[in-house]
């Protein structure tokens, strides 16, 4: 892990709406190809952050690098752009076009020609499952498969990091169990993914790092085992007793 | 020309366009004005129609330019009219005259006044009623030869404002009037221009309190006719006249709405209602006639607006169709080009020549144009003396 | 019986969504609906609530035929719905949401009662009061949906996914209120992914697939099903 | 061989046969009219339709279209072939300054901030009588010659008005089926989304906003240089926007042949309505706010499409929609 | 003579801001976008006239008959039509709404012609004279529509229908659930919007005439109002409709008044560029 350059680093970001800090302080580094969780209770600012990643907010404070260039203030399409991609929690499918046609954009980002376009997005469906529906309208999906969808437009645009945004809410212990092999898959391939998850069971088995985000700060970042085991992390967040594993 | 001689297709009916904003916002005198074309086409069928060919009016709506533009090319290619008669709003007119003039068809101006729709030069484009600058002129010319006098000042120690509605009709009056009132030498302490659709004058009506005119000149729309008198009078803005030109301060309803508060003010217009002794024998039988008629019909007192199209229809109807060689452009051009009716033979007391003025062949020069004057709720005909039936009286302005 | 569907079958257009769904809820009882996605629980859900356009079958609520109730008077009877993805006023305020909730006139004399409950429950709700609930966190978003469905007073409460996004202490937290509904005599009807805690409070289940039942059963013998180890539990 | 040719090929070739065969200056004229809205709305289109930037505005760049070339023809003796370029850059330009200005408003907030756009253009339109000569409306002298794009035979009008139509709506279908397009698409279904995919949405907008408004300022030359004589009220009024957003919507806004379809079939009917329903004013205005009311109602996605109920009118909304409800964007 | 100026504007934006209420409740609260409501105020003004002509009724009594009668024709009209509009695209809304005006308008021509059709009233022409003139129908309008603007307000912020429409607007399959009648609930609103065009009507009538397009003069404005105002904003639209009419006052006098409603579209610009939800609106409120 020492040896892998840095790719994405965090410092002392913070970010108020109005006078409340919704993140403050934080410091995050990001390392190729690593697979970071991030956990936190709700409202910790784990949104915010990936919010500010990729351009969606400006950060009030703190610095945002990617590959050692300051990113904190380029457009969301610029941060696409330069190779991070992410996903929304509240999905956001472009609901009166196909599953195909949805994830088709994705890919145009490098592939002018349409018709290349969408058979490169084709197997993008594929990859997430979603062959069944490849000309269904986005709008008449059920929330799994929307989430799906997510996924498969973020990975159309050929990242080099995707920021995940609890893709695993709303799927079944199965659909989740699929979901986990695409995420490690892609990550054996060199992606540097960023997870985003309550679902404490696939998080801590994909993730090699997690950082614990708790209202703004952050709580705690190690290993896995590091984690589960922090006091201050099983009160704010996981709970005592052996349920945590849901 | 083909096409216009196929205006005799049925051979019992001569076809003719009636081409009139009838919708939007134009619509009150667009109907009216063609209601007057349809009364004088009535009458003159009733007996015996144009050398015992019926009239038949082809009616269009032409509520924009464009559209204008469009009715008047379906009239000469469909319809093959060899006659439109028209528009009533001065933009429409320009519009619709240029395909007029491009396909080789007669158009007959009734009552738009821009100076321009006759100063282009066209052969195929004529104007029965006044233009723009006559109506200023004479606006200028009462002040002249009665306001002042009667105020007991010279005309050079006046102080007036221009009030205009910014369409070419107010623009076109407003220009004129500034010319003719410079040259006199009156003080123009303002000119203002303002959209005929607004709600609300008082800001200008402020401004001339404090500017303290002896006189206001203002041509309007009726809307704002109404608007300007009423606010005019709650805001104590009293001049000494308020000299207006036609459009909205010679409607019956302009009188209804404003009831006494419309007495004192003056009209520029065609006349509508001359001293009988102006008028030819021949001249007031159809003034009466029509008058009545129109009563009968309509309900309400003709307007020298409706006179204006009563005219030109009259005109055309009488003189120049019967005595035109052929129905088609070059028959009625030349019909045209020869009438002749002195001052005082026309219901309003107007006469009809072409060719005598430099530059607008198409411009009748015998158009005559008067001042009214609201009395008792009732338009009067104040100036000049021999047109005249009641006399002018500056006191009646507000003075209740 | 409180709620007894008879060969519900329910359609979005032409596509036919659930087909002869029948289930029963007892009077407090709790009731799981699991299934896959896609399988036809929020569909059945909907159904329930009135908010389906076409479909065949019969509902009864309190031995009273509801199908031509609109959905509106059926919350009014009690029969709430915190339906899937939140679906919050975003421009309301937290509080404004909340009383949105007591909007039927018998929730109403409750109001003050019930929003001291929902803070008590949820005391972040109380310091994001004056938010705009859709500024809010998602987990944040559903605990004000939950909360709002209490608001409700519910005799009948059908919670589309109320854990979905939110964190593990919380999801326990949620599932203590479930249980507590059962002591406050309000009859539950529960669509989880959370299969095993589902089935651990549930008194009883019913399984969807593609819009049929396929199993059902009380919690114990479902649990040991084999279709449920296979299909859920076998990770 | 024929059977290649997309099916819409065959109206135009229809079309094209009808100005050749038409010699009565009425047909002929009607063709005109209806080529040069099918051209506008194409352009309105590529803004109004494809990015669902709706717009009621467009008469502003149509207004400035005309101004600009009978301004440069009138007082400058400017050949309008040269004033129309320079009215469709000015337009565009003006185009992309109001897309930046509106990026961010939404739905009907944007649509009316393109009307408020419109009315300072009318109103300065009126109110600089030096230059526009305000109210009274410009006229062009009627000087046949090709230099002055002004022509005797109302046929040849129809042929240049068929091409410009051809070339707006080739160049619509082309926008539509690349990258563009998906694009366009994209932004109008959700904005956030599509940036997260790398599109630009001030380009994207921006750009279609320029192309739009530059043709629709060429067919505002086109018209001036047909009717001869322009005023605010003919080019630049509100009615006029509206006019061209009903005909690519009762037409189909989603499609490139949606706002041919709409013009072919408003039209005419309009001028037909127009001349021959008279004999009670009003009459035509009636039949087209029904029409409109209509289809609008019940064919929302245009008479382009087959016969199909309108989505809202399925209660999507009641029935589930979207799952997770609205989240206010982070400003 | 600013003073007086400035009095003359309140007094014309305490009539703007009456109309601004209706829509207001129609845009801003059920987010239609109707460009007929110009024309609901038109039929009232003739509805009035009716009354005036054929039974002597003065107009500002007629108030009692008209807005019934104009709450009665939405109601109509929003079983007919608008509730087709709920959750449609906005394009859709437009240009039903559009087609709506223009049918208003070519009926309105058609029955009645294009005359202009005024009722005086021996008020028409009074005024106050209290250091600065206040024409008395403006003064009654204002009063008028300043007590019932308050009284919508009042009825919104207290009771829970106001809370339940703007619920509605937001979310309608949620606010089903919450158990509130959604169509019953839109029915009432564009009912009061457009009960509100006829007492804008009855109360306008002294001051102008009747005539089929009377209503395009005030759409354009009317949505600017609202939209200063913030959407849905019963306050917003008082102080809006008031802003406007002292800017058309302040500007006509010291500049052209050709010019003065190029002066309002420019400051809805720069509102909408500025601060979009308006003075009053919620933030973020205009995304929906
Ligand atoms: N636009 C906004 N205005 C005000 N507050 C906001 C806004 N956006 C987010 N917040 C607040 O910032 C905090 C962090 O929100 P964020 O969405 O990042 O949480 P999260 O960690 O993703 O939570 P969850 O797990 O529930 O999704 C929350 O308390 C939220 O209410
Ligand atoms: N609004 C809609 N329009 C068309 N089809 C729909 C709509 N909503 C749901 N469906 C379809 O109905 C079926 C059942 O969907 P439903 O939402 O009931 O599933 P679910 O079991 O709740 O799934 P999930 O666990 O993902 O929420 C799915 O095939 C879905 O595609
Ligand atoms: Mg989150
Ligand atoms: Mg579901």
């Amino acid at each position: 892990m020492v040896s892998k350059s840095k790719l994405l680093e965090i410092n002392n970001l913070g970010k108020s709406f109005g006078g409340n800090w919704a993140i403050k302080g934080v410091d995050i580094t990001v390392r190729k190809g690593e697979l970071l969780g991030i956990i936190g209770p709700n409202g910790a600012g784990k949104t915010t952050l990936f919010n500010m990643v990729t351009g969606f907010l400006k950060p009030t404070e703190g610095i945002i690098r990617f590959k050692d260039k300051d990113i904190a203030n380029l457009k969301p399409h610029n941060i696409c752009n330069i190779g991070i991609a992410r996903t929304f929690q509240i999905v956001k499918p472009f609901g009166n076009l196909s599953v195909l046609e949805n994830v088709t954009i994705g890919v145009l980002r490098y592939e002018r020609d349409v018709n290349k376009a969408k058979e490169i997005a084709r197997e993008k469906v594929k990859l997430v499952g979603l062959e069944k529906y490849m000309d269904t309208t986005a709008s008449s999906l059920p929330l799994g498969h929307r989430k799906r969808l997510e996924m498969a437009r973020a990975l159309a645009t050929d990242p080099e990091v995707i920021m995940l945004d609890e893709v695993m809410g709303g799927l079944n212990d199965d659909e989740t169990a699929e979901m986990m092999n695409l995420v490690k898959t892609l990550h054996n391939k060199g992606l540097t993914i960023l997870l985003i998850e309550h679902n404490m069971h696939a998080l801590m088995s994909l993730s090699e790092r997690v950082v614990v985000l708790c209202y703004g700060k952050k709580l705690a970042d190690g290993t896995t085992d590091e984690i589960s085991s922090n006091q201050e992390v099983i009160e704010a967040y996981l709970g005592s007793d052996d349920d945590a594993e849901n | 020309d083909e096409e216009a001689s196929a205006g005799e297709k049925d051979g019992d009916e001569i076809r003719i366009g009636a081409l009139f904003p009838l919708t939007g916002s134009l619509a009150l005198l667009g109907n009216e004005s063609y209601d007057g074309i349809k009364l004088v086409a009535d009458v003159v069928n009733e007996n015996g129609g144009i050398n015992g060919k019926q009239i038949s009016l082809v009616k269009a709506d032409a509520p924009d330019a464009t559209a204008a533009q469009s009715e008047a090319n379906r009239l000469i290619s469909q319809e093959k009219v060899p006659l439109i008669m028209g528009t009533y709003s001065s933009g429409l007119s320009i519009a619709a005259t240029q395909v007029a003039e491009r396909n080789g068809t007669i158009y007959v101006e009734s009552n738009a006044v821009s100076d321009e729709i006759t100063e282009r030069g066209f052969e195929n484009i004529f104007r029965v009623t006044e233009s723009a600058s006559m109506q200023g002129d004479a606006a200028v010319s009462f002040t002249n030869e009665y306001l002042a006098p009667d105020f007991g000042v010279k005309v050079d120690e006046l102080t007036a404002v221009i009030m205009h509605e910014e369409s070419s009709f107010g623009t076109a009056v407003a220009t004129s009037i500034e010319e003719k009132a410079e040259n006199l030498g009156i003080e123009l302490l303002s000119i203002d221009s303002y959209n005929s659709e607004t709600n609300d004058l008082s800001s200008t009506i402020h401004k001339y309190k404090e500017l303290k005119p002896d006189i206001v000149f203002a041509t309007s729309y009726i809307n704002d006719a109404i608007l300007f008198i009423q606010q005019s009078k709650q805001l104590n803005f009293k001049p000494k006249a308020i000299v207006t030109t036609s459009g909205g301060y010679a409607l019956s309803d302009f009188g209804e709405a404003l009831g006494e508060d419309s007495n004192g003010i003056y009209v520029a217009d065609a006349p509508s209602n001359p001293n009988e002794e102006a008028l030819t024998e021949e001249a007031i039988k159809l003034k009466e006639q029509f008058t009545e008629r129109w009563k009968e019909e309509h309900g309400t007192e003709l307007t020298g607006q409706t006179w204006r199209v009563i005219n030109a229809a009259l005109v055309m109807f009488t003189e120049v169709l019967p005595n035109a060689e052929s129905l088609d452009a070059d028959g009625i051009r030349n019909a045209l080009s020869q009438v002749d009716i002195p001052l005082g033979e026309l219901p309003n007391g107007s006469g009809v020549k072409f060719n005598e003025i430099d530059g607008q062949p198409g411009q009748n020069s015998r158009a005559e144009i008067v001042m009214m004057q609201w009395q008792n709720e009732d338009l009067n005909l104040v100036w000049p003396g021999d047109f005249a039936t009641e006399k002018a009286d500056n006191s009646l302005l507000f003075s209740k | 019986m409180m709620l007894k569907i008879k060969s519900l079958n329910a359609y979005y257009g032409d596509l036919q969504a659930i087909r002869d769904v029948s289930l029963e809820v007892g009077h407090g009882e709790i009731v799981a609906l699991l299934g896959v996605n896609a399988s036809g629980k929020s569909t059945t859900v909907r159904a329930i609530s009135g908010l389906i356009d076409r479909m065949e079958g019969e509902i009864y609520y309190n031995k009273e035929l509801i199908n031509d109730i609109p959905p509106n008077q059926r919350t009014e009877m009690g029969l709430i719905q915190v339906p899937e993805g939140r679906q919050l006023f975003p421009f309301l305020t937290v509080r404004e949401n909340l009383e949105m909730g007591a909007f039927t006139k018998e929730a109403r004399s409750k109001l003050n009662e019930n929003l001291e409950r929902v803070f008590a429950l949820f005391p972040e709700m109380k310091n994001k009061e004056k938010q705009l609930a859709g500024t809010m966190s998602g987990g944040e978003q559903q605990m004000c949906a939950i909360g709002r469905g209490l608001m409700s007073n519910p005799r009948l409460i059908m919670l589309d996914e109320p854990t979905l996004g939110l964190a593990p202490l919380i999801v326990k937290r949620i599932f203590g209120i479930i249980e507590e509904f059962r002591a406050m005599r309000i009859t539950v009807l529960l669509i989880e992914q959370n299969v095993k805690q589902s089935l651990k409070i549930a008194d009883r289940a019913y399984m969807l697939s593609n819009g049929k039942i396929i199993k059902e059963g009380s919690s114990s013998e479902l649990m040991n099903s084999d279709d449920v180890v296979q299909g859920y539990l076998g990770v | 061989m024929l059977n290649k040719i997309p099916k819409f090929t065959w109206v135009f070739v229809g079309l094209f046969l009808l100005t050749i065969i038409f010699q009565e200056r009425f047909f002929l004229d009607m063709l005109v009219m209806t080529f040069i809205w099918a051209a506008i709305a194409s352009a309105w289109n590529i803004t109004g339709g494809y990015a669902g930037q709706f717009s009621l505005g467009h008469a502003g760049f149509l207004g400035l279209g005309a101004y600009t070339s009978t301004i440069l023809y009138v007082n400058f003796g400017i050949s309008p072939w040269v004033g129309m370029l320079i009215g469709g850059i000015i337009a565009a330009a003006l185009a992309y300054v109001i897309s930046i200005l509106c990026l961010r408003l939404k739905g009907p907030f944007f649509t009316l901030a393109t009307i408020a756009f419109a009315e300072l253009i009318f109103i300065s339109a009126t109110q600089l009588r030096g230059v526009t000569q305000g109210s009274m409306g410009m006229s062009i002298p009627y000087e046949p010659g090709f230099a002055n794009m002004i022509f005797v035979e109302t046929k040849t009008y129809a042929i240049i008005m068929f091409i410009f139509m051809i070339i707006v709506y080739l160049l619509s279908s082309y926008i539509k089926r690349s990258k563009m397009g998906f694009y366009l698409t994209a932004v109008k279904e959700d904005p956030d989304a599509a940036q997260s995919l790398g599109i630009n949405i001030k380009k994207i907008k921006s750009t279609s906003a320029c192309i739009s408004a530059f043709f629709t300022a060429i067919g505002g030359t086109l018209l001036a240089n047909y009717l001869l004589f322009i005023e605010p009220e003919n080019v630049l009024e509100l009615q006029i926007s509206i006019h061209i957003a009903m005909i690519a919507i009762v037409g189909g806004m989603n499609s490139p042949a949606g706002p041919i379809i709409g013009s072919i079939l408003l039209t005419p009917l309009e001028i037909i309505l127009r001349g021959y329903a008279t004999q009670v004013a009003g009459l035509h205005l009636m039949f087209f706010g029904l029409i409109l009311i209509l289809v609008v109602l019940y064919k929302p996605n245009g008479l382009v499409e087959g016969f199909k109920m309108p989505k809202f009118m399925k209660k999507k909304a009641l029935t589930g929609g979207d799952p997770d409800g609205k989240q206010i964007k982070a400003s | 003579m600013i003073l007086q100026l400035i009095a003359g504007g309140i007094l014309i934006g305490g009539v703007y801001a009456l109309m601004a209420v209706g829509l207001t409740l129609i845009f801003g609260v059920m987010r239609i976008v109707n460009f007929a409501h110009g024309e609901f105020v038109m039929v009232g003004m003739y509805l009035t006239f009716i009354l005036y002509a054929s039974l002597g009724i003065d107009p500002y009594l007629s108030v009692l008959i008209v807005t019934p009668f104009m709450f009665l024709l939405g109601w109509m009209l929003n079983g007919l039509l608008i509730k087709r509009l709920i959750g449609a695209p906005h394009v859709t809304q437009i240009f039903v709404t559009v087609g709506l005006s223009m049918l208003l308008m070519s009926l309105a021509l058609i029955i009645f012609g294009a005359d202009y059709l005024s009722v005086r009233s021996p008020l028409t022409t009074q005024v106050l004279d209290v250091g600065v003139l206040l024409g008395v129908p403006q003064v009654i309008a204002f009063i008028i529509s300043m007590m019932v603007s308050v009284i919508i307000y009042l009825f919104l912020k207290k009771t829970f229908i106001g809370k339940a429409i703007r619920a509605t607007t937001q979310n309608r399959s949620s606010a089903t659930l919450m158990g509130v009648d959604v169509k019953k609930i839109y029915a009432l609103t564009f009912a009061i919007g457009t009960g509100l065009t006829g007492l804008c009507a009855a109360i306008l009538l002294p001051i102008y005439p009747a005539y089929p397009t009377i209503g395009l003069g005030f759409v354009l404005m009317t949505f600017v109002v609202v939209v200063m105002g913030g959407l849905g904003s019963i306050p917003g639209a008082m102080i809006g409709g008031i802003i406007i009419g002292v800017i058309e006052t302040v500007s006509a006098f010291y500049f052209d008044p050709g010019w003065k409603e190029a002066f309002y579209f420019v400051i809805f610009i720069l509102i909408l560029l500025i601060r979009p939800q308006g003075f009053f609106g919620q933030i973020g409120a205009e995304e929906l």
